[in-house]
């Protein structure tokens, strides 16, 4: 009888069988490592703006409080974006005619308002309360980072339940002072867990049921 | 003598001719040899002097990684990695671990038996010497072959077909490698 | 709160009349809303779950489409964009005003409360109040001037007005007429009262089917100790019921006394369900028995009660139903005059006539062709007048017909003009409570569908030049209260939402006069307003189709209700369509049978039967107004039933209600409570003791949410549904899921009846989720979907659920709901309007996901971030579920049972206090008190 | 077995290579009869109509079904528990009783085993379709995920996804292990060298090696070790889907014990279903001989006998546990709306097989045919009854509903057998339906005997 095989059909069969369940095991690998990508989930990678708003200017630069745009931080579950009128405050004296701020303009004289679009934008069955952080020592840039160094605005984290979960789990780990929190220049204590564990008593951060399921989905 | 020989094959009709060839070539001293049957032959594989194999150890091993992993990952994440409170029921309630235990348990071993049979018998094995026998397709249908190796050190190609040949075969052949 | 929020944008929208539709799609507030567009990620983020097949492994890993952000331009300084703003402001029933706050996002109203400084809502509501949301909201509203069926203009319409103005100047405005509905709005009033001036041959007619009693009676149930109703539905009907149920639950509690209630009626009513002693009887017998009442002899019975309230005389109290005869009601009086409670626990005001004329005088002129000229305000004639005024047949005869109506009903249809109203919560208006006291109507946003209003209006036929409606509003208030502090008064008014001011003291309207029905044998007819429709007003309101009848529990249609006696006598069957022939007239009707129904007695609802009603009115149950007549507006003797062989499918929310000895609802009376106080709900099988478990006993974080349901205020009109639906988004389904046993409600009311099926004793107890400690649908998701929380909460996370319906399998009170289609995409749900309606801090369920009662954890959320922010405790009712909220009975108490002194601890340690199915060991944190009854041991022995 | 009352496990005459030679002919040899693809075309008509359905209710929802509140579990449930049934048969045949060294197993353990794995394919869809959405059907299996949430180790359900997933996975290996040496056989008799190519490469090189002989006997027997208790763990597990319910009817402990005989009850009635019609259709009466039949009946009887006790113990239990859902239940389950369901039940699983007590029907394929369709429904039946008159009618009186299936339902019931026969077919044609190496050994062991 001829052989049905050549000889090298071993080592051909045998690397199949070894290189199958590879295969799928390093695809399926890849695909959560891709989940976790800054790519996919848009880290870092400014969003296109109706205005080219420079952040870097305005609050590095010119030192504005955030506050002075995002007035609800403090009082509401939305931090809220400036309506056109703040940016006229400033922009019906100085650079009147940049054509960069034509839409603020425009929406200025139609009434119409700029449709900004959102940089970090929760999925809709998970609530997130700015005004209960603010009030707790979550600063600004724990969730948002050094918007005083974003010439325009990205997202500096994946906004993915385990993140959340990281703080609402050990808020130790981030909390500041609270005359702290809208502050940009920060720097964290190099003591920070035990200066966080005074702070969770001092700031009156009740941490029993902070990884309830009903802390953010409702 | 043939540098390219495998062996030398013996085709027999009856599974006892095999079983006594086999008794044979091993009291002459024969031992790199293979028999080969289309069902399985009682006392063949004892004869080529294959006593046990590892086989239930790796099942047995293979139960044991099943079992440790299924408890150790349902314990962590029900009492370590995200406590929950389910029904009021304890966190580590082990009464309600125990089936799933159970299945990996018997899951990871029947995967050991049967990578561990694949691997032991050095399968898969498209190509083999043996397939060069020319009448060798029936040994999955009817005959009964045996196949002493030249690799064998008291190999000696006259006295191996004599030896066959005494014992009235149907044929005897010399294997390519 | 600033009073301009409703007309803030009024002025430009003045240019573009008639464009509301265009409106509506475009500009739908996008200077408001600066939040997510709702329905639109929701759906991207379904098509996005679907796509995540393929990306099994990586959850989370569903990119979020690109959303915008829109900020105001000018944002107006009350507003602090995610926090609700309220305002105070009112809604009419039947012409009278009950107080309302109106929860706001961003400039759209999510949702309706009773205003607790309102006499007549207290700060509770009903199904009716609720679902106005809804009916704001309705995309089918009328929504442009439409004249001979084209769509036309205001300006036409005013041009087509000066015309006749100059003929009605020359003679005194002789065949102008016009009819409204029941109107106590001050502002009305006045205009009306000075076009009568200008135009002295004018005349006004009013018209309502459900007009209420001349100058109607105050009642006091707080004070009263002994009640009769004489078939009076005092707790759930009329524009007092509110107050009426508030004042009852009052004297219910089981001090040292408790109140007793004889109710004596024909069809059972929530009011009868409540009653200590039911009395079914016809209304002609009703009549003899009122007479037995007050000479005292006669029926025993009747003996009996008399004596029991003349010992209680001045504390015992006799209510006659408006839809009684004037020989009962006449009755009812007298012997409150006799018992002294006249005064005490009853007032009679002076009848306060109002110059309208009835619709008998506007149908006799009409046919005379003395009539050119007829100004519909509001109302639907054409549908619910009395059927032998031919209303139909009348219209055409009348040269000039002008409809203003929220909708283009089947008079709108039939009149030559018809003009879109803006809503009560669009427009500035005002109005009287029952007992006199005025409040400001506040809109509480822009027209959706560029309505007017009743002012602008009468103000165009008063040839005045324009202003809007709350120009004419602040001025009469301004001419009434003509005093330097007037802004003071106006901006107290707007907040208080109520007004001391006795003056404007509601004049009734004039009542269809029922006589008293010849005495016949035969079959009975009774025709009463509906528990879901009302009069037909809210027919287009899904909320109410989809609300279950408290008595039949029957949705999505009306019935001839008829007693088992009688229906076994005539061999019919539930859902057999008959045809019901009444004094020369007929209609086509399903018989449903009703336990407690007088004999030989059949009732059915108006309201239904609806031909130009919108979608979801229309063609569902049939018209009851057919078989109504001038004479006999609340039915009579001589009706006949001929059988067709037809069967219709109704569809009821409760199929079985017999208890089946399982004691969900537990009863004793009053004596026994008093004897031994904790008999009653120990009387069926004990849950085990908290030591009797092998479970760990879980620490909570010092707060532990808990609800009590008190069984005995409860009366089981479902205000408490509705408002669930209202504030949790919840869907509404249709007939046919409901037929498949699909419904939504959160929370649900049940219906036991007990003893002999002529009448009855009917229980109603309120189901929400029980929030069992030991909660058996936690145990068996598969993806901890279902977990408890720290408070105690039973959790349902909707996004980690996968759908096995295993919760709903193994929950013993069968409180969860599934979403086993796409309901936010169904004919009820899609129009673009209710996407505005939604609560933004309650997440919109996609297919395929549990849900269930969540104790309001956005409410609860909301207060505890306000207490943390504060560093403060949360105080006791401070949290209120929106059923809590709503109930008009405080029968629903919420509240931290960690706390001793909190209100809905007290009760749990009330000896009254059970859990529902708690033998099995599910340590429900809801927990009812037993209903307790105070019936005459005298007429017991009978 | 006293021998010489019984039929022969092989009808004498053939010896290992005539043997071979008829298994393997009806893959190699014989040409697509008519019958055959009429059989295939229906069974493939039904497939599409399963995908038909299974397209819409991924479409639209499992609102399409008749499931509703009270009664959440539907036809899905219910053909789920049905298939996992009868996939216990192949198991059951190949790993207990060869472990019990009934040699009669020999000639049917094959099909069986492929029977029970097409019978899997079919369950293990059920549980999928049934969920509200399937696309995130693998938040049930453990994997480091975005949310750091895991399966709820509690819910029976999960312990269903590893029951099922192991119990297939396992019969997968136990059949293919069984299949190398048929595999080598097919290879070295077919003529056309693709085939050769195909079953060579199956085959994995197998050359009967006395060694591999050895390994191999050894790793089935410890796979029938271990697939025992599996087999008897499978449907325990599935019946905690019920038992670890509060639900009375399904709340009951001797549910496993119950479900494992029924789901062997019911397997043998397939295995019947499947043999009779097979054995006319090639002639392997001399290799599925009259024996066979009568040994499988008489499991059958046994089992029907385990069952009927079940039937009996839960009616007791439920009038000695004195608690009055479980006696509402009961009572609902004989007289209620469902009551024709239940007494068809009993018909088929405990009056019908009485029957096999009588060797004249044992013997007699046309009757054991009838009686094993019977069972079929029957059993079916059975878990129709379990789920929904439970679910209809369980503590809440007021929250008391009515199920009806849709013809959505019935579209999928019938669309599986359209999978299931598909499947089977195709296994006809390309597999040795009988296991040829054991029939050797059989004949072998029969001409030792005989001499």
């Amino acid at each position: 009888m001829p052989q049905l095989f050549e000889r090298r059909a071993n080592a051909i069969a045998r690397a199949t069988l070894i290189a199958v369940p590879l295969v799928v095991l390093g695809g399926w690998a890849v695909l959560l490592a891709f989940a976790r990508s800054d790519f996919w989930t848009g880290v870092d990678s400014p969003v296109e703006q109706p205005v080219p708003f420079s952040h870097q200017h305005h609050v590095g630069g010119l030192g504005i409080d955030c506050r002075y745009c995002h007035t609800s931080a403090e009082t509401s579950s939305f931090a809220g974006i400036p309506p056109t009128e703040t940016c006229m405050t400033c922009h019906s004296q100085i650079w009147k005619d940049a054509p960069l701020l034509q839409p603020v303009r425009d929406s200025w004289q139609t009434g119409r308002s700029i449709k900004w679009t959102r940089v970090y934008d929760l999925p809709d069955y998970t609530y997130f309360d700015h005004s209960i952080h603010i009030n707790k020592g979550v600063a600004c840039a724990s969730c948002h980072g050094q918007v005083n160094e974003m010439p325009l605005t990205w997202k500096t984290n994946q906004l993915y339940m385990r993140w959340c979960l990281d703080c609402h789990r050990h808020p130790e780990k981030f909390l500041r002072p609270i005359n702290q929190t809208v502050k940009m220049n920060y720097q964290a204590a190099p003591n920070q867990r035990p200066l966080g564990r005074q702070l969770i008593i001092a700031n009156h951060v009740h941490t029993d049921g902070l990884a309830d399921c009903y802390t953010c989905h409702r | 003598m043939n540098e390219n020989l495998h062996g030398i094959m013996a085709e027999f009709r009856e599974p006892e001719q095999l079983l006594n060839a086999v008794r044979a070539a091993y009291e002459v001293g024969y031992r790199k040899m293979d028999a080969y049957s289309p069902y399985v032959v009682e006392g063949v594989a004892e004869a080529l002097g294959f006593k046990k194999t590892r086989l239930p150890l790796l099942v047995l091993l293979g139960g044991i990684a099943g079992a440790v992993t299924a408890y150790a990952m349902q314990w962590y994440s029900a009492v370590i990695d995200y406590p929950l409170n389910v029904g009021g029921r304890p966190l580590h309630s082990w009464p309600a671990f125990v089936p799933i235990t159970f299945e990996l348990t018997v899951l990871f071993a029947a995967l050991a038996g049967a990578i561990g049979m694949l691997a032991l018998n050095g399968l898969p094995k498209l190509h083999h010497p043996v397939f060069n026998a020319p009448q060798f397709k029936r040994a999955s249908q009817t005959r009964f072959f045996l196949c002493i190796e030249s690799d064998d050190h008291n190999f000696r190609l006259d006295e191996v077909r004599d030896f066959l040949q005494s014992r009235n075969p149907i044929s005897v052949t010399e294997v390519e490698k | 709160m600033s009073p301009l929020t409703g007309i803030w944008r009024s002025l430009d929208h003045l240019e573009r009349p008639g464009d509301g539709s265009e409106e509506m799609q475009h500009r739908e507030f996008p200077e408001g809303a600066s939040e997510l567009s709702d329905e639109w990620s929701r759906r991207q983020f379904l098509k996005i779950m679907c796509a995540s097949i393929a990306l099994a492994g990586t959850t989370g890993c569903t990119r979020q489409p690109l959303e915008r952000i829109v900020p105001y331009v000018r944002q107006p300084e009350e507003v602090i964009p995610g926090r609700p703003l309220y305002f105070a402001s009112a809604l009419t029933l039947c012409g009278f005003a009950r107080g309302v706050l109106v929860e706001t996002h961003e400039g759209r109203p999510t949702k309706i409360e009773g205003n607790p400084g309102h006499p007549a809502s207290l700060g509770a509501s009903d199904a009716f109040m609720q679902a106005e949301l809804l009916t704001l909201y309705d995309a089918e509203r009328s929504q442009a001037v439409i004249h001979e069926s084209q769509v036309s203009t205001w300006d036409l319409l005013l041009g087509e007005l000066a015309g006749a103005a100059k003929k009605w100047q020359g003679n005194g405005g002789a065949g102008l007429r016009l009819l409204t509905r029941h109107e106590t709005s001050p502002t009305i009033l006045d205009q009306i009262a000075r076009l009568l001036v200008k135009y002295p041959r004018a005349k006004w007619h009013e018209y309502d089917p459900l007009a209420t009693e001349l100058a109607a009676p105050r009642y006091h149930l707080d004070k009263a100790e002994v009640i009769v109703s004489l078939g009076a539905d005092f707790l759930s009907a009329g524009p007092a019921s509110l107050k009426h149920a508030h004042d009852f639950t009052l004297a219910r509690q089981p001090k040292s006394t408790m109140n007793r209630l004889y109710v004596v009626e024909a069809t059972p009513t929530l009011t009868g369900a409540m009653a200590d002693h039911r009395l079914v009887m016809r209304p002609d017998d009703l009549e003899d028995f009122a007479r037995t009442l007050e000479s005292g002899t006669g029926s025993k019975v009747a003996a009996l009660i008399a004596a029991d309230l003349h010992e209680h005389a001045g504390r015992s109290l006799v209510i006659a139903g408006e839809c009684e005869s004037a020989v009962v009601r006449d009755a009812a009086r007298r012997l409150n005059q006799t018992l002294q409670n006249v005064g005490a626990t009853v007032d009679y005001p002076a009848a306060g006539r109002n110059s309208a004329r009835n619709l008998q005088e506007l149908v006799t002129d009409a046919h005379a062709g003395e009539i050119d000229t007829l100004v519909i305000i509001g109302g639907n004639p054409n549908y619910d007048a009395p059927a032998d005024f031919e209303f139909g047949t009348l219209l055409p005869k009348i040269a000039s017909t002008i409809h203003l109506g929220l909708y283009r009903n089947e008079t709108g249809v039939a009149c030559r003009w018809h003009i879109p109203e803006a809503h009560e919560l669009e427009s500035w208006s005002d109005a009287a409570a029952f007992e006199g006291s005025a409040t400001i109507i506040q809109p509480v946003i822009e027209p959706l569908f560029a309505g007017r209003s009743r002012h602008e209006l009468l103000a165009a036929l008063l040839e005045e030049p324009f202003s809007s409606s709350y120009e004419i509003v602040r001025a009469f208030w301004q001419k009434r209260h003509a005093a330097p502090d007037f802004e003071q008064f106006w901006r107290k008014a707007l907040h208080e939402g109520v007004i001391e001011d006795r003056s404007a003291a509601a004049p009734a309207s004039s009542p269809p006069p029922n006589p008293p029905p010849p005495r016949s044998a035969g079959l009975h007819l009774l025709i009463r307003p509906s528990a879901q429709m009302l009069d037909g007003k809210f027919s287009n309101n899904a909320w109410l189709q989809e609300f279950p009848e408290p008595m039949t529990k029957m949705v999505w249609d009306n019935a001839a209700l008829i007693n088992p006696a009688t229906a076994s006598r005539l061999k019919l069957e539930n859902g057999e369509v008959v045809d019901l022939k009444f004094r020369g007239r007929s209609v086509r009707a399903p018989i449903w049978i009703l336990p407690g129904q007088a004999e030989d007695c059949v009732t059915i609802n108006i309201g239904y039967g609806r031909t130009s009603s919108g979608s979801i009115g229309n063609g569902v149950g049939f018209n009851a107004n057919t078989l109504r007549l001038s004479d006999a507006m609340w039915g009579g003797s001589g009706l006949e039933i001929g059988k067709t062989g037809k069967h219709h499918d109704l569809v009821t929310t409760q199929q079985h209600w017999e208890m089946e000895g399982r004691d969900q609802v537990r009863v004793g009376t009053f004596a026994e409570f008093q004897r031994r106080p904790d008999a009653i709900a120990k009387s069926a099988e004990l849950p085990p003791r908290k030591d009797e478990t092998l479970y760990p006993n879980v620490p909570d974080n010092g707060r532990a949410w808990g609800m009590a349901i008190d069984l005995n205020t409860c009366i089981g009109c479902g205000a408490c549904t509705v408002a669930c639906q209202a504030e949790n988004n919840i869907p509404v389904v249709g007939k046919e899921q409901v037929g498949r046993g699909r419904e939504m409600h959160w929370i649900r009311i049940d219906r036991y009846y007990e003893g002999d099926p002529a009448n009855p004793a009917i229980f109603h107890q309120p189901v929400p989720c029980m929030h069992c400690e030991n909660a058996p649908c936690e145990l068996v998701c598969p993806v901890a979907a279902t977990v408890h929380s720290s408070e105690g909460l039973n959790q349902m996370i909707y996004n980690r659920c996968v759908g096995t319906r295993y919760c709903s399998n193994n929950c013993p009170y069968k409180v969860r709901r599934f979403n086993f289609l796409e309901y936010d995409e169904n004919h009820f749900e899609k129009p673009p309007t209710r996407k505005l309606m939604r609560n933004p801090n309650v997440t919109v369920r996609s297919r395929g996901v549990m849900e269930k009662c969540t104790y309001c954890i956005q409410r609860i959320s909301a207060v505890k971030i306000e207490a943390e922010k504060a560093n403060r405790l949360i105080r006791d009712g401070e949290i209120l579920p929106a059923c809590a909220q709503a109930c008009p009975a405080g029968a629903i108490v919420f509240g931290d049972i960690n706390d001793p002194v909190s209100h809905v601890s007290r009760l749990k340690a009330s000896p009254l206090n059970y859990g529902l199915l708690a033998e099995l060991n599910t340590r429900p944190r809801t927990s009812y008190l037993a209903k307790l009854r105070n019936p005459n041991p005298e007429l017991e022995q009978i | 077995m006293n021998a010489e009352v019984e039929e022969p496990l092989v009808a004498s005459g053939y010896d290992s290579a005539s043997v071979t030679q008829k298994i393997t002919d009806i893959v190699l040899k014989c040409p697509l009869q008519r019958g055959w693809l009429g059989g295939f075309a229906f069974a493939f008509i039904l497939l599409m109509l399963f995908n038909f359905a299974i397209a819409w209710v991924l479409s639209k929802g499992v609102g399409i079904w008749g499931v509703n509140i009270p009664v959440a579990w539907g036809f899905a449930i219910v053909n789920f528990v049905w298939w996992i049934g009868i996939g216990h048969a192949g198991t059951f045949i190949s790993a207990i009783l060869l472990l019990l060294h009934q040699d009669w197993r020999t000639s049917i353990n094959r099909f069986a085993e492929a029977m029970t794995l097409f019978a899997l394919a079919c369950a293990g869809l059920f549980p999928l379709l049934h969920l509200g959405r399937p696309w995130v059907f693998y938040w049930l299996l453990p994997y480091p995920d975005t949310m750091d949430l895991w399966p709820q180790w509690r819910s029976a359900l999960v312990w269903d996804v590893f029951a099922v997933g192991t119990y297939l996975t396992v019969s997968i290996i136990f059949w293919y292990i069984g299949l190398i040496p048929d595999l080598a056989t097919m290879r070295d008799r077919a003529e056309r060298k693709p085939v050769q190519l195909i079953y060579g490469v199956l085959s994995l090189g197998w050359r009967g090696s006395a060694r591999h002989w050895k390994r191999f006997h050894m790793t089935y027997l410890l796979l029938a070790g271990l697939a025992t208790p599996l087999v008897l763990s499978v449907h325990s597990v599935v019946s905690t889907d019920f038992a670890t319910a509060i639900v009375p009817g399904w709340h009951s402990t001797i549910f496993p014990p119950y479900f494992v005989a029924g789901a062997i009850f019911s397997g043998f009635a397939m295995v019947l279903t499947l043999a009779i019609p097979i054995r006319k259709f090639y002639n392997l009466q001399d290799f599925i001989t009259i024996r066979h039949l009568d040994n499988s009946a008489k499991v059958m009887l046994a089992t029907a006998l385990m069952v009927s006790y079940g039937y009996i113990s839960e009616g007791f239990m439920s009038w000695y546990s004195d608690d009055k859902f479980e006696i509402y239940m009961t009572l609902n389950r004989m007289f209620g709306p469902y009551a024709p369901a239940y007494w068809l039940l009993i018909f088929c699983n405990v009056i019908v097989p009485q029957a096999l007590w009588f060797k004249r029907i044992r013997t007699n394929p046309a009757a054991l045919f009838i009686i094993a369709l019977l069972v079929n429904v029957g059993m079916w039946t059975e878990r129709y009854v379990i789920v929904i008159t439970s679910l209809h009618r369980d503590f809440m009186p007021s929250a008391w509903g009515i199920f009806h299936g849709t013809r959505w339902d019935w579209m999928t019931l019938i669309g599986s057998f359209g999978l299931f026969a598909t499947l089977f077919f195709l296994f006809l044609r390309v597999l040795p339906s009988i296991s040829i190496s054991e029939m050797r050994d059989l004949v072998h062991k029969k001409s030792e005997s005989s001499k």
